[in-house]
């Protein structure tokens, strides 16, 4: 058997290499990538706290962050779209209409 | 435990072999059944070396099909275009193939043999949350089509990829609610269990079979099972005075024949789905683990032995599989093919709400008989 | 879950994690992604967890991956290329978080395991599962009906046509020549 | 197999009511709204009005209930109640703001009106929820819909772009917040917020775990009110929104966003302050700081105000790293919340496009074409300034008092500090208006009735909560000694 505090410092590194996509990328479509990532990075982590504790709470709410990152999916994409009509371009270094 | 390895992977290997051979098989059912219904022989060069004929013995179209055809694709040149991205473009058939494939492992093609002392369940993986399998990884087979459209680095491709994947995951809302219902109705996600429970029967004569429980679903499941598959009248990802040949432009050799098996693994998929969700799977009608209870006033009885019994359900499986198999085809060949916007409303308009109302009332339907 | 096997799947997410942020094309990039959470999804089955590991693969990989891919190809993006503004800034920042994932993990390695709680029989299931969220969640999980009904409104309201035009928001000329290197 | 009994979940409908009323509502105006073309969306408007109304109507029954329902998961106290009814406020002032400004731009009526009443939504569940989850849920309801709302003018590459900045930093922090709620679960075997203060008081709590997790739930909630470092979204979507909705954002979602953060860090946490009110120290003060000093420099009055949002969510930090203080904070909001939004609305009469209009040298003369607006606009700084009588300096007043008594002077003193600063650009506007003879390029004219009717509600607040703060101070008391009264008291009334 696999420590389940293994599964927990997985879920740190994955969560790190999201922060990291999300600073270090230019193309905000990656960026948001890199947000799913971590949003994955925390399932992970709830799912193997709810196997150590044994309750079923931890999958509950990892079916809430499903639920969400789908409904943040819809209107984020949405949203890029507009930019991109707007201003044909995703870089985020060139979207500067408004001051970072 | 060594032996328990290799009864998995007999039965994994068998599963994988009978798919194969039906899947191989639909090539040669599609040629005949074309020529069937557009009055014609068809597929009547098939003879081995003219052996056959010379000798007076009927064309051995089939097995022809089985080895001949798969030769002569597998030695032609395999072409990637000029800016493609060739990684990808290699390994999009297979991530098509791949997931169809793999949904056959926890499909239950028999109810239990018993060698020995042992008890052998008559299906490649027993996991508990089959449904649910079948409907992840069928979610998962969007990316070959998808991405065999975009990595070929053509227009018509890309547009036949996105046309595809558009349409899959659409129906695939269609396909979810259908297996939904089935899976409310019977109380479980294990398809083994959903075939045993359409054991026995109603008013001393009628198979118990999930046909009568959920006609709605039947006909959800078939129409979003043809959309999942993309054949006519669903077949605008490849559709050819559109889009050249849709998502597979840009291949040939191997690489195309693998999708072209993809479409007919998923015919043949579809019609697992369909005998085992609604046509009782590997039940036979009015056998039972002894053997036959024949309906009636005197109620006739033919006791077998479990092997029989096994090798009736196998036989009987794969009969309605099959079954299915040619009304697919018989359907392809019939109807004309839709409008995008006729697809994607049937999907969205027609589909998804009767599926949605049917679950509901299903879920209400349950609650009222069972209370479970 | 063997550590063998835990072994593997690590290695399989933090790879193609890495691929995520190191790809230069988004569509490589959404394909590691994928590959990630498919992976993730093994995790949770492996964890006992397998009717969510499979609704994970179903919703995540089935369908808002797909949606990424859909947006992706909508746009024509193209490589990317390096970046050229506050790298320092951003590599400060990198570096920061990567103290932090240290941090964390050191933390998380001392923090010793809780013994493992035995487990329910049906952990894991669809019913179980089911039995929380129409018990227990109740209200949560009636909540995320109004929330998806608000991400549906939000995108159609962010993504129709302008009324009265055919197009959607006319570009400004002086950006129609980026179309070629848009992204990029 | 036992079947679900309703009843033993704590099953109740009073404390679902006044957030039914909001779904049902906004779901009707979606209804309604498909036969209607966008410019005749103010009909739409009233009716949301409406829903406001009856879902306020709904709050008042639940005044002095002071139990909690669906085991545990909402909580029907008094503390509910009084941000349900801010909140509420704050949208229909915003909902009025928005009357005319919807139909001149086009915007889709009766998406824009749902998507405000949804948001609500997810404000009242943040300020009922009784677990983490449905923190969450209420948060992320409210922020998709916000998010929306950020980038609705689609033709302004604009707010499209503030929309996405929002929407990038909104999520990013989301994950923040998630994996703080990850590890306090982990941490303490429970997301029930009272299971959470039971573990920690009786020390059954993994403490890395809980600092892990304290500390990133405080970069997750500081992101969303709009903490620094946390803020760098706050300026560009509060510009480039449309400014009801930037009135909307800088009130609705901030009140809602502190009424769950004092609510899980005061009381829940609150056994483990220990090892967050240092790092809240450091916060407000760096907050007020960063807040004041670049809000010296704008020149445009959306980001000025923006900037000011930033300062006074440090002013309510200050309030919560004391004990004592959470009536402070609550007070406080409410006096910001109004403020905050009158002048939102005195900032729509004189913007023409999402562009021109927004400069404070467009404020010049003023006084002189439309006196009214300049003396209710005059108020509403004075009251951010903080100065007597006005809601602003009661609110400093109690807050700062609060602080002091737990030792936090020199927290008190940094921000004395900046409110000094603050007077700075907040008077530079009123000199502009009054002192400042220049002609004003912008004519203030399409003043429509909701916007006065906005103006004179947020000037009359201001005033009076101002003048006679007691029973409102009383209010946010007795609020929050209900959410903090001990969990005995607290019992299903549905049983």
């Amino acid at each position: 058997m696999t420590p389940l505090n293994y599964f927990v410092v997985l879920s740190a590194v994955l969560f790190v290499i999201g922060v990291a996509g999300v600073l270090l990328r230019r193309n905000v479509i990656v960026m948001f990538m890199s947000i799913e990532l971590m949003l994955n990075a925390v399932n992970l982590a709830f799912v193997a706290f709810g196997r150590q504790l044994g309750n079923a709470e931890g999958q509950v709410i990892v079916f809430f962050a499903i639920t969400v990152a789908a409904a943040e999916a819809a209107v984020g994409l949405g949203i890029i779209i507009a930019v991109f009509r707007n201003r044909m371009t995703l870089n985020a270094d060139e979207l500067k209409l408004l001051r970072w | 435990m060594a032996i328990e390895l290799v009864i998995g992977a007999v039965k994994a290997l068998v599963v994988l072999l009978l798919v194969l051979n039906v899947t191989g098989s639909m090539l040669w059912f599609e040629r005949k059944g074309a020529a069937l219904i557009q009055d014609r022989i068809g597929a009547n060069r098939a003879a081995i070396f003219g052996v056959g004929r010379r000798m007076g013995l009927p064309n051995l179209g089939l097995i022809n099909t089985l080895i001949a055809d798969p030769i002569k694709l597998f030695t032609k040149e395999d072409f990637v275009p000029a800016g493609a991205d060739r990684v990808l473009h290699s390994l999009a058939p297979f991530l098509a193939l791949f997931p169809v494939l793999v949904t056959f492992a926890v499909v239950p093609i028999g109810d239990v043999l018993r060698i020995g002392s042992r008890t052998i369940t008559l299906q490649a993986a027993n996991l508990p949350a089959a449904a649910l399998y079948v409907l992840a990884v069928l979610g998962v087979g969007v990316y070959g089509v998808a991405l065999g459209g975009w990595a070929s680095n053509n227009r018509w491709a890309l547009l036949g990829g996105i046309r595809a994947s558009a349409q899959m995951i659409s129906y695939e809302m269609a396909m979810g609610l259908a297996i939904l219902a089935v899976v409310v109705t019977y109380g479980t996600v294990d398809l083994q269990t959903i075939c045993r429970m359409q054991g026995g029967v109603w008013f001393g004569w009628l198979p118990r079979w999930g046909i009568v429980l959920q006609p709605v679903s039947f006909i959800l499941l078939l129409v979003a099972g043809i959309a999942e598959s993309k054949r006519v009248p669903f077949d605008l990802p490849e559709g050819e005075s559109e889009l050249v040949a849709g998502y597979f432009t840009e291949y040939s050799g191997g690489k195309q024949a693998v999708f072209m098996m993809t479409d007919f693994a998923e015919v043949v998929l579809v019609s697992v789905l369909i005998t085992l969700f609604f046509f009782g799977g590997w039940q036979v009608p009015w056998l039972y683990a002894d053997g036959f209870h024949f309906p009636g006033p005197h109620g006739a009885f033919l006791a077998l032995p479990n092997y029989a019994v096994a090798i009736l359900q196998i036989i009987a499986f794969w009969v309605k599989t099959l079954f299915f198999c040619l009304l697919q085809i018989l359907v392809r060949w019939t109807l004309p093919r839709l409008r995008y916007d006729q697809l994607m409303g049937l999907g969205w308009k027609g589909l998804l709400p009767l599926g949605l109302l049917n679950l509901v009332v299903t879920a209400f339907v349950v609650v009222a008989v069972g209370g479970r | 879950m063997p550590l063998w096997l835990f072994a593997f799947f690590a290695i399989i997410a933090v790879v193609s994690a890495l691929g995520v942020i190191l790809q230069r094309h988004p569509v490589h990039c959404l394909l590691a992604l994928a590959l990630a959470l498919l992976d993730i999804g093994a995790l949770f089955i492996g964890l006992g967890a397998e009717a969510l590991g499979f609704l994970q693969i179903i919703i995540y990989v089935g369908a808002i991956m797909v949606l990424f891919l859909f947006v992706i190809w909508l746009l024509n993006l193209q490589r990317e290329g390096l970046a050229t503004e506050r790298i320092g800034l951003k590599v400060i920042g990198t570096l920061a978080a990567a103290a932090l994932g240290a941090e964390l993990c050191a933390l998380l390695v001392h923090a010793g395991p809780a013994p493992a709680a035995p487990l329910p029989v049906d952990y894991g299931s669809l019913r179980s599962l089911a039995r929380l969220l129409f018990a227990n969640y109740l209200v949560a999980f009636e909540v995320t009906s109004a929330l998806l009904l608000a991400a549906m409104v939000g995108a159609i309201g962010l993504a129709r046509r302008i009324p009265g035009t055919n197009a959607v928001a006319a570009p400004p000329s002086d950006v129609a020549d980026r179309l070629r290197s848009a992204a990029g | 197999m036992n079947t679900l009994n309703l009843a033993n979940l704590g099953f109740a409908w009073l404390p679902l009511l006044p957030l039914i009323a909001v779904a049902v509502g906004a779901a009707i105006i979606l209804l309604v709204g498909v036969r209607l073309e966008d410019e005749d969306s103010a009909g739409l408007g009233i009716l949301a009005l409406g829903v406001l109304l009856v879902s306020f109507v709904c709050t008042l029954f639940t005044i002095g209930v002071n139990a909690e329902a669906f085991g545990g998961a909402l909580l029907t106290d008094d503390y509910t109640a009084f941000f349900e009814i801010v909140i509420q406020a704050a949208a229909a002032i915003s909902v009025a703001l928005s009357l005319d400004y919807a139909a001149d731009n086009g915007l889709a009526g009766a998406e824009y009106y749902s998507l405000v009443l949804f948001a609500v939504l997810g404000m009242m569940l943040m300020a009922a929820a009784g677990d983490l989850i449905i923190v969450f849920l209420g948060l992320e309801t409210m922020s998709i819909a916000v998010y929306a709302l950020a980038g609705f003018v689609r033709r302004e590459a604009r707010s499209s772009e503030a929309a996405l900045k929002y929407f990038l930093l909104g999520a990013f922090s989301t994950g923040f917040l998630l994996y703080g709620i990850a590890l306090i679960y982990g941490a303490t075997g429970t997301v029930h917020l009272d299971g959470i203060r039971a573990a920690i008081v009786a020390r059954a709590a993994s403490q890395p775990y809980l600092e892990l997790g304290v500390g990133l739930m405080v970069i997750g909630f500081g992101f969303k009110v709009a903490a620094a470092p946390f803020h760098a979204w706050t300026p560009d979507a509060y510009e480039g929104a449309p400014t009801p909705i930037t009135a909307f954002m800088a009130t609705g979602v901030k009140l809602a966003a502190f009424a769950s953060f004092v609510r899980v860090f005061m009381i829940y946490l609150g056994p483990a302050a220990a090892q967050w009110s240092g790092v809240l120290w450091v916060l407000a003060a760096l907050t007020m700081t960063v807040g004041n000093v670049v809000a010296l420099v704008q020149d445009n009055i959306k980001r000025m105000l923006a900037y000011s949002a930033i300062a006074h969510a440090g002013y309510a930090l200050v309030g919560m790293t004391a004990a004592g203080s959470a009536a402070a904070v609550l007070y406080y909001l409410v006096a910001y919340a109004f403020a905050t939004l009158g002048a939102f609305a005195v900032v729509i009469v004189l913007e023409r496009r999402a562009t021109a209009g927004l400069r404070i040298a467009d404020y010049r003369g003023l006084a002189q074409t439309r006196p009214g607006l300049a003396a209710a606009m005059t108020l509403f700084m004075l009251s951010l300034t903080g100065v007597p009588p006005l809601a602003g300096f009661v609110g400093k007043l109690y807050v700062f008092a609060a602080a002091v008594d737990s030792g936090h002077v020199p927290l008190v003193v940094i921000a004395v500090i900046n409110s000094a600063i603050s007077a700075y650009y907040y008077i530079g506007v009123i000199v502009a208006m009054y002192m400042q003879e220049g002609t004003p390029e912008i004519e203030p004219s399409g003043a429509s009735p909701g916007v006065l009717i906005g103006v004179a509600i947020a000037a009359l607040a201001v005033v009076l909560i101002g003048i006679a703060p007691t029973p409102y101070m009383n209010a946010a008391r007795d609020a929050f000694a209900a959410a903090a009264g001990p969990p005995a008291q607290a019992t299903a009334f549905a049983r």
